[in-house]
């Protein structure tokens, strides 16, 4: 197994006053890169599912409405800020930033690019690479979970706590998954580290995680992901039709605008993220372009990375809410034993073959035993609804996983 | 040992900011919920703790898990059982037990830390048993836990599957409704037939 | 980089894996069957299981016999005479306590085999607390052993109390746990290992010149463990809880905490530091007199049966901390008898106190005991030597075991705590007495009998057996646990 | 030589008989019958063994009929039995009191458990008084609680409970220092040899222990058989429970309970810690004669007519004390004379008022008035067994108090002087009590109390005897007596006890 | 190189009393459990310190399962928690009343 360098290159030569430059740079561009991709995401999102609706959407502020989200938020800044009389103060002003600051801290440790040299100083295209890598986007996921649970709390007001209760629960469910297709690319890349595990994909597509590890992991990562961020159709949290507004209803003017970025910032971190893990991050087809090749890895990256945030908007646009009981039920009863039967899997043919060939026998048996366990837990519980055999997601291997006993009965 | 550099200062000075202020917050307010955030906060201050002594992937873990998982399980049991806006309290169950238990306490923490002084802080030789791996500052060490794990804590590790399975099994036995034989055999009459085709 | 992993000795692990794995099995049986497995399934599971690490712990006498005490596993178990004896005494406990807790959980209408799945698990913490060489494998040990009791105790879903009960040893369990972690790590900083045998080795070829954390180590450890066999003044719980958790539990935990605990403590303070005994010493003695004096004194003014044996069973810990305090290999061995034998005897005592208590335990006060022995002139007579062994009588098992102890204790120049402690065991023959007098006397006449169905009557008739038996010829316990010493002492 | 068997006998006959007269729960008598045929026995066998004794043993000290088996070496625990001029004499009171008991204060109350408590009792004592192996006494001696305190708290009076628990607690706390100063012993002597841990008495005799150590072992000693004897001031246990206990029980505790306290003392705290003794003998003997006189003083006031015997007992056994301390060979044979005669002397009084009791329902002093009217022959035994006990010259009383004064006017004359006030003191009580029970005219209840029957004259008609003989004829008993004692002086000679 | 390691041990004696006292002292069993957690805080700094001090990665090892059991002791609690609020609607230790200490 090839050992990787996990310190920065920029820090090999000591810390001076240049390489603090350098890094504060790198963390004013990021942050100004990430704000000005919101405010595209926010328009690009309304634009396409208009477009799926038959809608025009907006077009007023800018070519093609392209500034309608400034406006939104110029809007929102000069509005009322409402306090709920109910409302824990303090927690209630506190919520929004955590929520915001975990999305901004993800996206510092993912690579857009390979790296350039500038006056000597090697820089990696990253704001920053720490040898603990991906576990920072696990722990900023697991703080994001406050601002929302708070959010709700901190409001006084039945229906966002409601809201958050139901999040907190959701995030931690589904938290269990996540981490676990995470083991798998570690496992597979054998380090920590972003930089790391775009370096491993570098070598072509076959190369990549989402087909190297099975295309299992990326599946489970992709659904997992979405939950973590209560997109749809995972947005049980705020649920319109039964929690009003969600965790944010009490929420108004700058702080509900927080909440607003803070979820399409999400949706591109979380997007680059899964480019990271799953599709080589930056690697790409590289033309030699004197000069200018470390151009090119940048605009692999932008271009998987958009791909991905259109799948969330697709999603949006496509897939109805699931019932909260049935969230729970995928995520505790399917992708935990899935993510977790496929790191096993993984884990063993890293080892040799038959290693492998033996968890996988263990997987099935493991399996056969879940799926009896659960036929029998449901038919216990007299006295809730049945699940619902139809799973409303996209992808035919999902779909005959989670569905296969609903099937068999069907027989 | 070299002078401690000033950055290094102020990271500790952070973290036992963030440490004592978060622990006297957990000891001192009277909402559960802003506990549960002064416990974060202290979590917060450990974390950094952690990182400033080259234990990052511990501090990653910590997040991840006590922040992560640990506080957002408190909140949540409090959230659900809606103690967050009383706590039944100043009942004094025995006279001075709380003067007592004040005392009590600074008296062994000063005589822990007079102790510790005492014997110069540490004195235990350095990498004594030979089994362990040493640390690398400045890097993460994850590989060095992990190799630590999987050697000398071996059967520690495989002691936590136990744990973390008897801890489950109880927390599902204790949160789950409680029935009774006569119960069930009803419960199982009426869902028998149901069973069968209940998925629909 | 490559792992060497560390060999493994299976038959060590054996006891764990048969006691884990059958609790296991049941939890994936019990999950694939279509209904709630009945309370003869699980307790059917558990007898075995008990049955099997019994025979595996005589596999284990005979390989030490031929081999010698070994460690495993990169040192972090130790297959010893100590750790094998205490493992069988685990076993025959869990095994008596499944067969009352079977009677109970019919009685009671409880269904389901987690009852076993959880009293295994705990049994498997505390058979690793026995073997553990290292601090925070008795840390994990500790763990799993008390997670089970928490929740066991909180079993009784009739009763508020017991979950209360549940809540308050909780609390004060992961108190204790949490001193007893500290300690580990400022042992770990004193010594640069959590190993028992490297801690050892260590205090043996270095000479401290300022053992300061390691002072503070051992004391922290101390209170953790004395939090968990409930030693005065760090007992409060104890009452609490063994009134509010269901009886059979009740005689469950007493027997197998106070087993796994002291075995680790006896491993903690004679094999690794024993060097230091002249410091511990001093704080030990405090505590046994403290123990058996004010633990016995306290029974005397309770009612509730369940809260006088609690005390009566601080006062028993304290006879063992005694045996601790010795710090020679007699003193650990008598320890061991003394555990060994009143396992059997409180899981039975227990027992009878199931019966007696009922549906719904709400008959334990005395009065209720009142002409038992009359009515029912077996099950008083059983609880009537039960008693009499606890408080030490000659022929019984009882009276060897304070004897064993007070021997390595006056052995070991502590002839002055001894007749403090047997000061404790005089005022405990107020309450063993006045209750056993109660079996005597005339009841009102309108009182119904006790039913007692099999299961417990075997469970009854093996304690009683053992200590009667034991108590006429002491000779074989004795002997095993007298070569049943630990692996490194001073 | 002769054989242990005979010893092994004594004391799993009556063990034996106790399993059997609990077995025999449904047949009204059944278990009374076993009791009785049982007490016969080992009547029997206790006299066959007095008869047989030889107290002129050379090789095994002044033992005879001696065996040991080690049971559980671990424990250091063996059954080692043997007799000899002083406990042969305690073997045959156990064996006497035993069916005086059973026939004079038969209780017909859950009768099965009553004779089974007693015959357990007997065992234990009979054990405790041939033990030759310290662990072995301290069981037997441990032993002999259970069934007096089921026998107090069970078919006792009105304040049993209580009474019983006192005892128990009393006499367990006093163990609780025997015990210790036992397993000291037994492990000095262990260090000292390297040898296995025996409690041998034979053996740890031979133990040489600083002076400082004795006087410590003695006291830890003397706390348990002070407490059991009684000796003044841990005797605040023995009058209510005396009182308290059914007739039979009190018959037993100051009978024999009482004798183990000083047999306890004589031999194993003296014989083992003859340099402990000579330190402490100044303070034992002011303690015994205070137990004197205060027993005697109280036994004059107190209004209950057990507790008279019971305070009287505690007079007595101060003389016991005082003999047993002095160190002069005379006046421990005289003590241990004392104990076989004060054990029939007192089994007999507390038969009388058990009589009486059983006819009033009361034993207080203040309703009973001039029985001697109706019950002229009741009155006519008392007055023998209390003229015995007062010391009258002829009786059996006078022969051993006598002789412990005797002893003790060449060693300490001022105690002495003062104990023989006692004796004054106890015709005064004693003649006092008789007066106001049976002097006097009889009214109410009191003028239809009936005379005793044919069985309790057959009952009470040994003690007479016993107490007559004695008196007259003590010859045979001290021949025995005087080599045993010879021999624990010479053994404890260089101490300068013998005199 | 880092502060001296007495200050991080000072600190986390500190916070393993406030931990403790605040078990003792609390009345709330969501608060004291929470002070439990600070305890183990406090224990896993230490470790971490002597871990640097000793240049052996053993103590971070250890805090690892230190962490792994307060996961563990965390599940089981707040589900007593519940289960007493269930059967009473409080999880105040003060009105567990039918008990007496």
């Amino acid at each position: 197994m090839t050992t990787f360098a996990t310190v920065d290159p920029l820090f090999n030569h000591g810390v001076t006053w240049a390489v603090l430059l350098i890094v504060i740079i790198k963390a004013v561009v990021g942050f100004a890169a990430l704000m000005g991709s919101v405010t595209l995401m926010i328009w690009f999102e309304r634009k396409a599912i208009s477009d799926m609706q038959s809608r025009i959407g907006p077009q007023r502020w800018g070519p093609f409405g392209l500034l309608q989200t400034l406006a939104d938020g110029i809007k929102l800044f000069f509005k009322e800020d409402l306090m709920p009389a109910e409302a824990d103060r303090f927690v209630f002003k506190l919520a929004p930033y955590l929520v915001l600051v975990p999305a901004l801290i993800t996206f510092s440790i993912i690579p857009i690019g390979g790296t350039v040299t500038v006056a000597g100083h090697v820089i990696d295209l990253q704001v920053a690479n720490p040898p603990i890598g991906i576990l920072v986007m696990l722990a900023m996921s697991g703080i994001s979970v406050y601002g929302v649970i708070l959010a709700g709390w901190s409001s006084g007001s039945k229906y966002p706590l409601m809201s958050s209760v139901r999040a907190s629960a959701q995030m931690i469910s589904y938290e269990a998954a996540l981490g676990m297709t995470i083991v798998t690319v570690v496992l597979a890349t054998g380090s920590l580290s972003t930089h790391d595990i775009v370096n491993a994909q570098a070598h072509g597509i076959w190369h990549w995680n989402v087909i190297r590890l099975g295309i299992v992991p990326f599946v489970v990562f992709v659904m997992a992901i979405t939950a973590e961020l209560n997109r749809p159709p995972f947005d049980v949290v705020e649920a319109e039709s039964e929690l009003v507004g969600g965790f944010h209803t009490e929420y108004s003017s700058l702080r509900f605008a927080l909440f607003f970025l803070a979820e399409f910032m999400n949706v591109i971190t979380m997007s680059a993220m899964i480019v990271t893990l799953f599709l080589g991050g930056p690697a790409g087809w590289v033309p030699n372009i004197p000069h200018l090749r470390w151009v090119f890895p940048i605009l692999w990256f932008l271009a998987k990375t958009t791909g991905f945030a259109f799948v969330y908007v697709w999603f949006r646009g496509a897939l109805p809410r699931f019932r909260y009981d049935q969230l729970m039920d995928l995520g505790w009863k399917r992708l935990i034993p899935l993510s977790l039967g496929w790191m096993l899997i993984v884990a063993g043919f890293l080892v040799n073959r038959s290693w492998g060939f033996l968890m996988a026998a263990l997987v099935l048996v493991a399996y056969i035993v879940l799926t009896r366990a659960f036929e029998l837990g449901d038919g216990r519980r007299g006295d809730v609804l049945p699940t619902v055999g139809e799973r409303p997601l996209p992808g035919a291997v999902l779909r005959a996983w989670t569905d296969r006993d609903s099937r068999e009965e069907e027989e | 040992m070299i002078a401690a550099t000033v950055p290094d200062v102020l990271v500790f000075v952070t973290a036992a900011l963030l440490i004592v202020v978060g622990a006297l917050g957990v000891l001192a307010v009277k909402n559960p919920v802003h506990a549960a955030l002064s416990l974060i906060m202290t979590l917060f201050g450990v974390a950094i703790a952690f990182v400033a002594q080259s234990a990052d992937f511990l501090a990653a873990v910590q997040v991840i898990v006590y922040a992560g998982a640990i506080v957002v399980l408190f909140l949540f049991v409090i959230m659900f059982l809606g103690v967050d806006r009383r706590e039944h309290v100043e009942v004094e169950p025995l006279v001075g037990q709380r003067a007592f238990a004040g005392i009590g306490v600074v008296v062994t923490v000063a005589g822990i830390v007079t102790l510790m002084a005492k014997s110069h802080w540490v004195t235990g030789a350095v990498a004594v048993s030979g089994q362990g791996t040493p640390i690398v500052p400045g890097s993460a060490n994850v590989r060095e836990v992990g190799t630590a794990v999987f050697t000398t804590y071996l059967f520690a590790f495989e002691a936590t599957a136990a744990l973390l399975i008897i801890a489950v099994v109880g927390a599902v036995l204790l949160a789950r409704r409680e029935r009774r034989r006569d119960e069930i055999d009803e419960a199982t009459a009426s869902a028998a037939p149901v069973t069968e085709g209940s998925d629909r | 980089m490559s792992l060497t992993i560390p060999s493994i000795h299976y038959l060590v692990l054996l006891p764990t894996l048969i006691l884990f794995g059958a609790s296991l099995l049941l939890l994936v049986v019990s999950a694939l069957v279509r209904r709630p497995l009945r309370p003869a399934a699980g307790t059917a599971v558990t007898v075995l299981a008990s049955v099997a690490t019994l025979v595996v712990t005589v596999a284990q006498w005979r390989d030490i016999d031929r081999h010698g005490a070994s460690t495993t596993v990169a040192h972090a178990l130790a297959l010893d005479g100590f750790s094998v004896v205490a493992t069988a005494v685990i076993a025959v406990s869990l095994g008596l306590a499944a067969l009352v807790s079977h009677d109970w959980m019919n009685r009671a209408r409880v269904v389901g085999s987690e009852y076993h799945v959880l009293a295994l698990a705990s049994a498997a913490g505390a058979v690793l607390m026995t073997q553990a060489n290292d601090l925070i494998v008795i840390f994990l040990g500790l763990e799993i052993m008390s997670i089970g009791l928490y929740v066991l105790v909180a079993f009784d879903r009739e009763r508020t109390r017991s979950a209360e009960a549940a809540l308050k040893y909780f609390l004060l369990g992961s108190f204790a746990s949490a001193i007893f972690v500290y300690g580990a790590a400022l042992v770990y900083g004193a010594t640069g290992t959590t190993n028992l045998s490297s801690v050892a080795y260590f205090l043996g070829s270095n000479v401290l010149l300022r053992p300061g954390l390691l002072y503070a180590g051992g004391a922290l450890l101390l209170v953790g463990f004395a939090f968990k066999v409930a030693a005065v003044p760090f007992h409060l719980w104890s009452p609490d809880v063994y009134e509010g958790a269901p009886t059979p539990v009740t005689g469950f935990m007493a027997a197998i905490v106070k087993v796994g605990a002291f075995a680790a403590l006896l491993r903690v303070l004679v094999s690794a530091l024993g060097t230091q005994m002249t410091t511990w010493r001093p704080i030990l003695w405090v505590l046994v007199a403290l123990t058996t004096v004010i633990g016995a004194s306290l029974a005397i003014v309770q009612r509730n049966v369940k809260r006088m044996l609690a005390y009566s069973s601080i006062n028993h810990a304290g006879f063992i901390l005694l045996g601790v305090w010795s710090g020679t290999v007699p003193g650990a061995s008598a320890a061991l008898f003394y555990l060994a034998t009143y396992a059997p005897v409180v899981v039975a005592s227990f027992a009878v106190l199931t019966l007696v208590g009922g549906e719904g335990e709400d008959r334990h006060d005395v009065a209720h005991y009142r002409g038992l022995a009359r009515r029912q002139p077996w099950l008083g007579a059983a609880l009537a030597i039960l008693l009499l062994s606890q408080l030490g009588v000659p022929l019984t098992t009882g009276f060897y075991a304070k004897f064993s102890v007070l021997a390595a204790a006056v052995d070991a120049g502590g002839g002055a705590l001894a007749v403090v402690a047997l000061l404790g065991a005089a005022i405990a023959t107020v309450f063993y007495l006045r209750w056993t007098l109660t079996l005597f006397a005339e009841d009102e006449g309108d009182v119904d009998r006790v039913p007692v169905p099999p299961a417990t009557a075997i469970a009854i008739g093996l304690g009683v057996a053992v200590t009667v038996v034991f108590g006429l010829w002491p000779g074989p316990i004795a002997a095993l646990t007298q070569h049943a010493t630990l692996l490194f002492t001073p | 030589m002769h054989s242990s068997v005979w010893l092994t006998l004594l004391i799993l006959v009556p063990a034996i008989g106790a399993l059997l007269a609990a077995a025999a729960r449904r047949r009204e008598g059944a278990a009374f019958a076993v009791g009785v045929t049982t007490a016969v026995v080992e009547l029997v066998l206790a006299i066959v063994v007095t008869v047989l004794y030889n107290p002129h043993v050379a090789n095994a000290g002044t033992f005879d009929f001696v065996g040991r088996w080690v049971l559980a070496a671990p424990f250091g625990l063996a059954y080692d039995v043997g007799i000899d001029g002083i406990s042969v004499f305690l073997v045959l009171l156990s064996a006497i009191v035993l069916p005086l008991a059973l026939l004079g204060a038969r209780d017909r109350r859950r009768e099965p458990a009553f004779v089974g408590w007693l015959l357990l009792l007997t065992s234990a004592t009979v054990a405790s008084f041939v033990a030759r192996d310290l662990l072995m006494f301290f069981l037997a001696f441990e032993l002999t609680l259970v069934p007096s305190y089921f026998l107090v708290a069970q078919w006792g009076g009105p304040q049993r409970a209580r009474a019983a628990l006192k005892f128990f607690v009393y006499t367990f706390a006093g163990s609780a220092f025997l015990f210790v100063g036992m397993l000291y012993v037994a492990f000095a002597h262990q260090h000292a040899t390297g040898g296995a841990l025996s409690f041998s008495y034979a053996v740890l005799q031979g133990t040489v222990l600083p002076r400082s150590t004795q006087v410590w072992l003695f006291l830890a000693f003397a706390a348990a058989f002070a407490v059991k004897s009684p000796i003044w001031p841990f005797h605040t246990w023995s009058p209510v429970t005396y009182a308290e206990a059914p007739t039979a029980g009190s018959m037993e505790l100051s009978a024999l309970l009482a004798k183990l306290g000083s047999y306890g003392l004589l031999r194993f705290a003296v014989g083992l810690f003859p340099l402990g003794l000579a330190d402490l003998r100044p303070w034992l003997a002011t303690l015994a004669v205070i137990g004197i006189l205060y027993g005697s003083a109280l036994a004059a006031v107190t209004p209950d007519l057990k507790r008279v015997v019971a305070y009287s007992s505690l007079a007595q056994m101060g003389f016991v004390t005082l003999g047993v301390v002095t160190g002069s060979k005379i006046a421990m044979v005289g003590a241990v004379l004392l104990m076989f005669n004060h054990g029939v002397i007192t089994a007999g009084l507390f038969l009388v008022i058990g009589f009486i009791e059983r006819r009033r329902g009361t034993a207080t002093i203040a309703d009973l008035r001039g029985l001697q009217g109706p019950a002229p022959v009741l009155a006519a035994l008392f007055t023998v067994v209390m003229l015995a006990s007062i010391g009258l010259p002829g009786l059996s009383g006078f022969v051993s108090e006598f002789l412990v004064l005797l002893g003790a006017f060449a060693t300490h004359p001022w105690w002495a002087l003062v104990a023989t006030l006692g004796v004054v003191l106890a015709a005064l009580y004693l003649l006092w009590a008789y007066q106001r029970v049976f002097h006097g005219r009889a009214t109410g209840p009191n003028e239809s109390v009936a005379d005793a029957t044919h069985a309790e004259r057959w009952v009470l008609a040994p003690i007479v005897v016993l107490v007559v003989v004695l008196g007259v004829f003590p010859k045979p008993v001290i021949d025995r007596i005087t080599p045993s004692v010879q021999q624990l002086i010479v053994h404890v000679a260089p101490a300068g006890v013998s005199k | 190189m880092t502060v001296p390691a007495a200050w991080y041990l000072v600190l986390a004696a500190i916070l393993f009393g406030i931990g403790a006292l605040g078990l003792l002292t609390r009345r709330s069993a969501l608060i004291m459990f929470m002070c439990v957690e600070l305890m183990l805080n406090a224990v896993n700094l230490t470790f971490v310190t002597f871990s640097r001090t000793l240049r052996d990665i053993g103590g971070q090892a250890a805090v690892f399962f230190v962490m792994v059991v307060a996961a563990a002791e965390v599940t089981v609690g707040l589900g007593i928690v519940v289960s007493v609020f269930r059967r009473r609607n409080s999880t105040s230790v003060d009105e567990l009343a039918e008990m007496k200490g």
